[in-house]
């Protein structure tokens, strides 16, 4: 089965076969010989690689999934070579869907700073929320052009919730 | 003795003081808010009571219900940690009047350290230097001048009341002053009601160092060496150590006594906390004296091998300190990082959830002093400190080396930590050399702090294991039955369902 | 310093070998059995090469196998870890003419002090006071006679081969020598393929202690102060502390000058631990060279600062010591429990299992090096210690207290664990007072370990637990329908299931 | 709804009953204020005994329970009355089993010591397993009388596997 990884903004394409003991997995092409330790059913396993060892921890969330690897966290969006191909024929985006700015905590939405139509680039602010004791500016995670905005101010949103979406440059 | 010690805390402060409690044999009873019913806190405590709702100031501040809870429960003393009432003067008049002891100084000591202006007033008092400035109200702007000129610009304009770095601003020269003397009055006035600023030399890129005290009932005081607590955000300290490099024993000898003397002079009985800004010179200026045990307790604890908050209990009991200043021995290199909620990498915006996984490191030189495990709760209503990761080591260098290899064994996942945040200093220049001051974030990461790019090694590790996932995820779907109670998808429930619901359908 | 380091061992042992590596910035490679495939020592590796069959004779034991793989993953080194390979002569010289460093003494020293003849004569030689005895052969009775006559009874009789005392006997007095030698011989003969047995004085009651060495390629050599290690079951140490009750400063000068000058004698490198037995007067007797690590080191690492591993591989890697005599000072007191997969109250038998829900103690004055966590097996095959438990404080009532008070933060599930023994321990009398000796158990327990009774709240509360597990879960029950995969009883489904399939099934 | 429940070889009666927010609980007769925190389908629940605060975690093992408090084990049986009345009527032993002597560890069974219908006290040694090197003997958990022996020489055993049952003296 191939896969192509959206990790980090950048694509790595993973292909797995089953070979009865382990795995054969190619990434990006290159040959690695791969041992998963761990039922499939827990979200721990250790991960051989090349006799590499990797300690992982994969949750899902919200359709993507979190990876914890030596202390770091990668959020990932995994498609199959089939959903790759509808995406390419319809021109979408990789990763599936458009960058959003979801609130990191649970807050009180205090400000918009923006609004739809507008262009931004990534680590402008675009909401401010205040959450324990402070108001916090939260920040576009991409460059683009926002396309909705999902917050309205004096509500407060949960941890999670989706502010505002940005539709990427052309 | 005490009969039995109420902890008037939450998080891995009152872990801390129920494992004194536990060393000295005595009974703990903790307290909690609706939002902490089932924190860990509550759960290590030999008995544990409600005292309202979330929001602090409906539990952890209600200073009567929770003297109420400490009757009820036939506890004698009251443990208030820090933060919340530990350095309320009138919270601790309260449990002296209603004949309980307050585990820390007298409600005066606290009363008249606590106000910036009789702190410095008696400081001068006792000799030690202060920073060159003084109040004014704000509306004399002439008096301003006039003061600020004295002290000599850059001048640093705040409150008089409050703290924390509250409506603090720098001003460069004469001609920023009357719109910071406004401005500030403006912030104190509606804040606290009270619109005098202080104006005072800004000491450029100081360092924040500490000396830490310890004084009994019967006039005996000791100095336990210094902290260096540096490394700053919003004027909270991020990571902490001792000693510090920057500190010789001839300065280390005249800043202790100073502080001793410090606080002697204001009746001081328990473990208290000296804070100096130190410039390039190694001339230091009184700071404020922080009338309670401090988080970054840890550094301390290990250099000299004194159990602070087990001496705190045996002051408060009416022993005599267990040691004498010759006793007290600076011994090898101790470092703190404090593992908070918080987004580093995006101006350290406050993050809140529940524990998916959590690992904690271990092995030598390594001490973890945590508030949460795998399950809690982080809510959104306290402090976003939720742990704190020590290292010791022979010397700074081997202390540093263990932090980043505790730092790598760490792992937190179900919301964001300065984890990386923390790496990333531990491999800074700057920190590594020891060239350190209040600034040393924004001198550093001019930028914000970035954290480094993973490698191309672990960035495929990480795409192979999510696409690992997916491949044994679908393999076992196909083989899944549709009405098969043993074998249902479960990784694929948890996928269709939010993160939280791991935790609550399934930590078995 | 080594570009690469192989740990040719397993469990926490492993790992501390690891964590060393990782503060040295060195990469490493663990091996594992196929039963080990999944251990905390895999996960916490660089690298790990799986090395054959859950046996250790076809695994940890197989030198080739690992030399094989230490050349395959590049490594120019090989940390033995204490147990299997670790004081094997032929396997460091296998290692060193392998053309790679084997991180202890070089292969000649491990064969002399293994030899427990040459070691004695060496000792004699430097002047080491040794036990009264000598060997005969077991069918010379006469000579054995005058020999235990010589020595004064009660004398032990012993195998000259083999060690960690497999057939030893206690003679006390003439009549029972024959028959012991000739069964002593006999085992040595079938065990060892030597029938030789070693009769010496047996030192009533008396204490184990160990003086802890390192000498470097220079001709330095210091000794690290002691270890009593004197309680033991079958011969196995389960607790041990530094300093020991019973040795003044001049007592530790003496040994340590001693086991300097023991070591020295056989050209030794490296770290290693002197034992000695101590009878009630203080006069000490050579027992052997421990040519490796001990499993007891961290309590010297925290008593004198000193990173044991850390030292271990400077000195292997050519480097000079990184302290000299004059900088040793022991400060404070540590106590180690050897936390064991064993049925204390049953006679000490090992138990095995999945480790269902597991928690470490953590805090001031605490360390755990553990080589399991959640979801770890703890297979049959290997020895039975699965973590160490070492607290640290100012003095040895303090690091006791600290002791007991980790005891019973420590949560293991899954096998049974001698931490209720080590909670008897710490609780004993004897213990507290520090009157120690090697019969510790048979004096204070000679009915065998027999755990406290639970008070009457306990046994409630366990009740009151277990009624309400039974309670909830038959609520829930009726209110789940017959075919609804989010919310299947799964407590129930786990009641149907054996232990183990808990986790196999549904540890997310 | 009261239960019984057999902990250490003593008898504990536990009354439950749910009022909306927390639990009544009886235990022995006396009145307890009970409050437990956890979700009903996690081992773990933090209990809450008249504010004294239990961390307790239950595991199902062949029937019984065990549960987990400040580093104790407890192996409980729980039987609700309806149970205990059947058991009572039929004159059977409380605990709802007889005796049994388990294989604490996985081995191979190299002696039986004992022969069925002989009198043992608990404690007495019954069976020799071999394992991790070493030979142990098992020893009988209870007074009473060799009612089977499932072990036999030189067979292999899992752990928990029942090598002797008992019964109780009359």
């Amino acid at each position: 089965m191939k896969y192509l990884v959206t990790i980090e903004g950048r694509e790595v394409a993973v292909e797995i076969a089953d070979n009865g003991e382990g795995y054969n997995v190619k990434v990006n092409g290159r040959s690695v010989e791969a041992e998963v330790v761990g039922n499939p059913s827990s979200t721990k396993a250790l991960l051989m690689l090349d006799n590499r060892s990797y300690d992982t921890e994969v949750f899902s969330s919200n359709g993507d999934l979190m990876v914890f690897l030596h202390g770091l966290e990668f959020d990932c969006n995994v498609e199959d070579e089939r959903l790759v191909a509808i995406r390419k024929v319809a021109g979408a985006a990789a990763g599936g869907h458009a960058p959003e700015l979801k609130a990191p905590m649970p807050g009180l939405v205090v400000k918009l700073l923006r609004q739809v139509g507008g262009q931004v680039r990534k680590g402008d602010p675009l909401v401010v929320v205040e959450a324990m004791k402070m108001e916090n500016e939260l920040k576009s995670p991409a460059d683009g052009t926002i396309k909705e905005i999902k917050a309205e101010t004096g509500k407060p949103v949960d941890k999670g919730t989706v502010l505002v979406t940005i539709s990427p440059p052309e | 003795m005490f009969r039995k010690i109420l902890i008037a805390n939450r998080g891995e402060i009152a872990i801390r003081v129920i494992r004194a409690c536990r060393l000295m044999g005595i009974p703990n009873v903790a307290v909690y808010s609706d939002a902490d019913r089932a924190a860990l806190h509550v759960r290590m405590a030999d008995q544990a009571y409600n005292i309202g709702p979330a929001a602090p100031t409906q539990s952890y501040l209600v200073m009567d219900k929770i003297i109420e809870v400490a009757h009820k429960a036939g506890a004698d003393a009251i443990h208030p940690g820090y933060g919340f009432l530990a350095e309320n003067w009138q919270f601790a008049r309260k449990v002296e009047q209603a004949g309980l002891t307050f585990i820390g100084p007298p409600s005066e000591s606290i009363r008249v350290l606590g106000d910036k202006l009789e702190a410095r007033k008696l400081a001068v008092a006792a000799r030690v230097p202060v920073v060159p400035g003084g109040p004014v109200n704000a509306s004399e702007l002439k008096k301003a001048e006039v003061l600020a000129e004295e002290c000599g610009y850059p001048v640093l304009v705040k409150a008089v009341a409050g703290g924390g770095g509250k409506g603090m601003r720098v001003v460069e020269s004469a001609a920023g002053l009357e719109k910071a003397v406004a401005s500030s009055g403006n912030e104190a006035r509606s804040a606290f009601g009270d619109d005098r600023v202080f104006i005072e030399k800004c000491i450029v890129r100081p360092r924040h160092i500490e000396i830490q005290v310890a004084c009994d009932n019967f006039g005996n005081a000791v100095y336990l060496g210094e902290r260096e607590c540096s490394i700053q955000r919003r004027h909270q300290k991020l990571v902490e150590e001792a000693p510090s490099v920057f500190v010789d024993q001839d300065l280390r000898a005249r800043m202790g006594k100073v502080a001793v003397e410090a606080v002697k002079a204001a009746g001081y009985v328990n473990v208290g906390t000296v804070e100096f800004l130190v410039d390039a010179n190694k001339d230091f200026y009184f700071l404020e004296v922080n009338t309670r045990l401090q988080v970054e307790h840890p550094v301390t604890e290990l250099v000299t091998g004194i159990d602070l908050v087990h001496e705190q209990i045996a002051i408060a009991a009416g022993e005599r300190l267990s040691f004498t200043q010759d006793d007290i021995k600076i011994q090898g290199h101790a470092i703190e990082c404090r593992i908070c909620a918080e987004d580093a990498s995006n101006n350290f915006i406050p993050s809140a959830g529940t524990v998916l996984s959590y690992a904690e490191p271990s092995g030598p030189g390594v001490r973890v002093d945590s508030g949460i495990k795998e399950g809690s709760e982080v809510p959104p209503y306290y402090d976003s400190l939720v742990a704190k990761l020590i290292t010791y080591g022979a010397d700074r260098g081997s202390a540093i080396k263990r932090m980043k290899q505790a730092l790598a064994e760490y792992r937190v996942a179900g919301f964001v930590t300065n984890l990386p945040f923390h790496n990333l200093v531990m491999d800074t220049d700057a920190f590594v050399k020891g060239d350190l001051s209040t600034s040393f974030i924004q001198d550093n990461y001019p930028d914000g702090v970035i954290h480094p790019e993973p490698t191309q090694d672990m960035l495929e590790a990480a795409a192979i294991a999510a696409a690992l996932a997916v491949y044994r995820e679908s393999k076992r779907m196909r083989q899944v039955g549709k009405c098969d109670n043993k074998s249902t998808g479960r990784w694929k429930q948890q996928g269709l369902l939010a993160g939280v619901e791991k935790l609550q359908g399934g930590s078995w």
